[in-house]
């Protein structure tokens, strides 16, 4: 069974040939592969290819599909497309919210301050919300001319990486 | 004699002091708030004690609760590492008070080295040069000028209220010191209320080298050479080395001695760091006073062979220096990079989470001075530096080979870090070539955030592991029996996936 | 010029030569038997080539399999390492034919050195000092007799086919000669079948000392001073230091010009050892040659510094060495500890198994040289030496308070290991004082086997942790979710233990 | 409820008074210890007491109530005896196999050598089979006149630490 991999902006279409013990041997878009591939710690993997020795490392994301990879020169956030995500994904089609109405913050820190209220009407470039990390602050911006529909979290409040903290519209 | 010392910080710096207290017999107690329960500091002292909230202002600058501490556990001295208390001239004089040694010097250096006015007038007084300009307020524009012309442009004038650039102009000839100096203070006026303002040498390629300075209670003073802390980002200082590339004999040996006229001139005690500003052709003058041990300390003691916080507890003890200026060498080169839980492509923005996995490096010529381990959750309350890594060699090529071979085996996953970032900096020309000053990071903009090749197989190893491990995962499905969850553990769990079934 | 070095070893001594490649711009290419997919120098390495299975013999000693991985791999040139195949003549012979350069000397040398009674006789030509004795069958009492009245007494008769003390018998007085004749004969035709015994001076407390060498291919041979290798169980080094604390400036230089007159003797080329008997009054004899790297070479490389592994390889590219005798010195002091998988109360017997947590020292003075990590597993088929610790200090002082405190940070748990036997020894008066020979471990038997004070609470505290941590288990017993079993990961396993929910 | 607790040869009553989060109170052997306990890496237990800093590392044994513990001075075997294993151990009553009539060995290796075979009587001192690991031989001795009733390995076998090799009567 063929499976869709992507890479950042590349999709992949991968499949598992044959495999015995920790030899695998499989197609990512043709090119094929005859694998040594051991997980020697957990979520650090060692390829032997072609007398090649890689080291990738892994971070399961927000789902057991998703990951951030690791190699040598390069993150990279992988997804594989199962048929479970394909129908999800087809389920959702002009139902998802777009991401740049949805303000949430990259790393965990504390809220400062939240200078607008459900309701108001922000400009481009207006300061929705402040966030505290290490003795930083970070502002974040509205990007375009928008309606403030949500917010989600209160001055004080600790927020988690990748937290929700406003909806707008 | 000290027979357990209190330290009043946390994360790399309170290890590091620990440790030396460890090697000299002395006990060592930890002082921690609710985010440092797990901080490797707490788990690494002999005694450890809650001084409050995660907050600073209500732990680690907590003055009451730290004294608490060191009288509940009986501690003889306090050691405040840097940042926090360090430069806190009335803890200084508090621990005194209350009968504690305070590794440091007494409150006067603090406070007169900590008001930036006073150690200039200090300075001057003592023959230490600084930049010349003036730091009252200018009068009028027949004294701008007199003043420009006396210490020669290019020079800044700047708003004594001022910060941020604004209210700041640069003056490259004589004839633009009328215009700049209205401008300078109409936009002082504008900013901050205050048309105060003040004329200075503006240093065209700056470079911000330091000297290390030990002196006792004996009246002894020594310099330890200097460090090149020119490579900042945000004015914090990144890479670190000793000797600088941009130093020669004659040059150390008289910033030397200026350092230690310094010192003196504030009866100084203890280990102490002078900053200079240098300019290309070798101007070089004070900028200011660290009164307290520097992040950037372990590339000195790497090269001069010394420990930097023993001889200060041994200072604080009342001993004698054990050397002379003559008895000290530099031997070999060392850098240090400082490791942060930052985002480099996205402006340095703070990074803190857990560490899912670290692999530190090891072997000759490398020290490796961190806190965090697999697990730990860095808190969002501190500072992003999580570990100092520092490498030697006989050469200064052979240093920053070293450095590259250790931030190959730094392996860290859960939280962003700077290292790919340092990892290029060793790769520029400038650094290699020894040849940058403070704009470096700006000047390199380019080759620092462009992203490394991950060609077509390398990209596959990527997609190929995650898929395996998707796969793996895929197969193992089913409800983990009852006797298994009970007999596994994390690394039980972890060996069974060495093999993989699939 | 070497672009690619094949590394055809194992453990911690692949590690650090593949290091010193990477540092050079080197690629390095490791071979692996069946039992080593999962080691560390795998995973370092560039490259990597199976070998064949566990056994040593069908892997590690097979010449063709790794001929094989060199042509394949393209390698320029092998670095043996030490053990295995690096002193084995034949094989630098097989490299040479095969147009691939062996980091080590030629077969001539190996050869030479290899062989006891040769390199005696070469060594006696060259002037170099050996034990005073026979090597050849003693004819009959009289010749005994001549001859332990020539070297002196206290003298040792051995059986030549002898090991293991059978027919081995120490005269004191020359009277005893004639019945210790006859019974180490008697004993060894009994033992071995053959009746052929010698004679050798005895050394009552023998120190073993090591001098360093570096020679190149232009007729250079320089020491590196010495290393005290004396601290030794079942004949295998546990702790090494320099400076020895037996030598004195004058005796150094005569050693280091004994030891250099013994390598060109050999025609030497490469990085090599010459080992020493040497009495408590100094006197001192040739004992053997290694001629490879030693396992205990950090300590040199940490107080000459220099690193021994890059000067290899420059030799092995046909460069003069860089420096001069008259250029090195020794600065400070630094011991190394061997940190073997083994159970010290049971004869140190090896104690193979699976690494479940480890925390490895780190910050000023210290260097680990290592190759395990959490979740590997140590195979049965190798050498159980896990770890090489180094410290160094200003003083021997320092570098010992240094080791205790790395040792007490060092923290493994799931194989046996020897730590705190070390940690013992550190503490051990005639360590202390630089006071011991090889007898040193029997000497101190009773206190190095004593058992460290835990008193109630000491106690109380692990069954403690041992209780707490059995009920949470319990508390927590519920089939995990499927969902929660998906998303888990090991790390997060741990994390969520991190808050004991009771 | 109050548990029994090995440690060594030490037996321990052991009480959960009260908690609060990482706050446990309990009772060893009538001393009241109110104590500050987290589980920082896993198996590594930090512990603080009366502002003492302990640091305790543990790995679970051949059951979930057997631990190997390691404390700064010392390495310990501690069992938890609750009313399972009480129950078990008087079941076993009599009829409990002599353990020097078990022969495993301590370590993982390999049988190099068995020079013995069921039936064969054995004398005090005499070799029943030698294991090698890591290039050493060890030899497993017989420590009483016995008879060999059951050999479970055979040469070239690897074994697991604490692997049944042998059974004598």
């Amino acid at each position: 069974m063929a499976y869709e991999v992507n890479l950042g902006h590349r999709s992949a279409n991968v499949e598992l040939l044959n495999r015995a013990g920790n030899h695998v041997f499989l197609d990512i878009d043709g090119r094929k592969y005859d694998v040594d591939i051991v997980m020697v710690e957990n979520g650090v993997y060692s390829i032997l290819y072609n007398g090649h020795s890689y080291n990738v490392e892994l971070i399961e994301g927000d789902s057991s599909k998703k990951f951030i990879v690791n190699t040598f020169a390069k993150t990279f956030n992988v997804e594989i497309v199962d048929a479970e995500s394909k129908y999800i994904s087809s389920r959702n089609k002009g139902l998802s919210v777009e991401e740049e109405n949805l303000v949430a913050s990259p790393m965990p820190g504390k809220i400062v301050k939240i200078p607008v209220k459900a309701g108001d009407k922000v400009i481009a470039g207006q300061t929705l919300i402040v966030v505290e990390a290490m003795k930083m602050q970070s502002e974040f911006k509205a990007s375009h001319d928008k309606t403030v529909l949500e917010v989600l979290v209160k001055e004080g409040d600790t927020v988690n990486a990748h937290q929700l903290m406003m909806k707008l519209e | 004699m000290i027979k357990k010392v209190l330290v009043a910080n946390r994360g790399e710096i309170a290890v590091r002091v620990m440790r030396s207290c460890r090697e000299m017999g002395i006990r060592s107690v930890a002082v921690y708030s609710d985010a440092d329960r797990n901080s490797m500091h707490v788990r690494y002292a002999d005694e450890a004690y809650r001084i409050g909230p995660p907050p600073s202002r209500e732990s680690y600058l907590n003055v009451e609760a730290i004294i608490g501490a060191a009288k509940s556990s009986g501690a003889d001295a306090i050691h405040p590492g840097y940042g926090f208390l360090s430069e806190n001239a009335s803890f200084s004089a508090r621990c005194r008070q209350e009968g504690i040694i305070f590794v440091g010097p007494d409150p006067y250096a603090i406070t007169t080295m900590g008001d930036k006015i006073i150690a200039r007038q200090t300075m001057i007084k003592a023959g230490v040069p600084v930049v010349p300009g003036t730091t009252e307020k200018l009068k009028d524009e027949q004294e701008a000028l007199e003043i420009a012309r006396q210490i020669g442009v290019p020079v800044m004038i700047k708003a004594s209220a001022g910060g941020g650039g604004k209210g700041m102009r640069l003056v490259k000839h004589l004839d633009e010191v009328g215009s700049a100096f209205r401008r300078a203070r109409s936009e002082a006026i504008n900013a901050f209320g205050d048309d105060s303002v003040y004329i200075e040498k503006y240093i065209e390629s700056p470079h911000h080298i330091e000297f290390q300075i030990l002196a006792d209670n004996h009246g002894n003073v020594i310099h330890l050479f200097e460090r090149e802390c020119s490579i900042q980002r945000r004015h914090q200082k990144v890479i670190e080395e000793t000797p600088s590339p941009l130093m020669n004999p004659e040059l150390r040996r008289e910033m030397g001695e200026t350092a230690v006229q310094a010192a003196k001139a504030v009866n100084y005690k203890g280990a102490g760091t002078i900053e200079f500003i240098v300019s290309d052709n070798l101007e070089y003058y004070f900028l200011e006073m660290n009164t307290r041990l520097q992040v950037e300390h372990p590339v000195t003691e790497r090269v001069v062979g010394v420990d930097l916080v023993k001889e200060q507890i041994s200072i604080a003890n009342g001993n004698p220096l054990p050397f002379r200026q003559e008895d000290l060498r530099q031997t070999g080169h060392s850098i240090q990079c400082r490791i942060y839980a930052e985002d480099p492509d996205n402006n340095f923005m703070p990074n803190p989470g857990i560490i899912k996995h670290i692999t530190e490096p090891h072997g000759l010529g490398l020290r490796c001075d961190g806190y965090v381990y697999e697990g730990y959750e860095i808190p969002i309350y501190y500072d992003p530096m999580i570990t100092k890594l520092i490498s030697w060699g006989e050469t200064r090529v052979e240093a920053i080979a070293r450095m590259k071979r250790a931030l190959y085996e730094y392996k860290i996953t859960g939280v962003k870090t700077n290292i790919k970032f340092l990892e290029k900096i060793m790769d520029t020309r400038d650094f290699i070539e020894g040849k940058y000053n403070t704009h470096f990071i700006e000047n390199n903009e380019a080759m620092l955030h462009a992203s490394r090749p991950c060609g077509i197989e390398c990209e596959d190893m990527a997609i190929m592991a995650a898929f395996i491990d998707y796969i793996a995962k895929m197969e193992s499905i089913q409800p983990p029996r009852y006797t298994d969850e009970l007999g596994s553990n994390w690394k039980d769990f972890g060996r069974k996936r060495n093999v993989l079934r699939l």
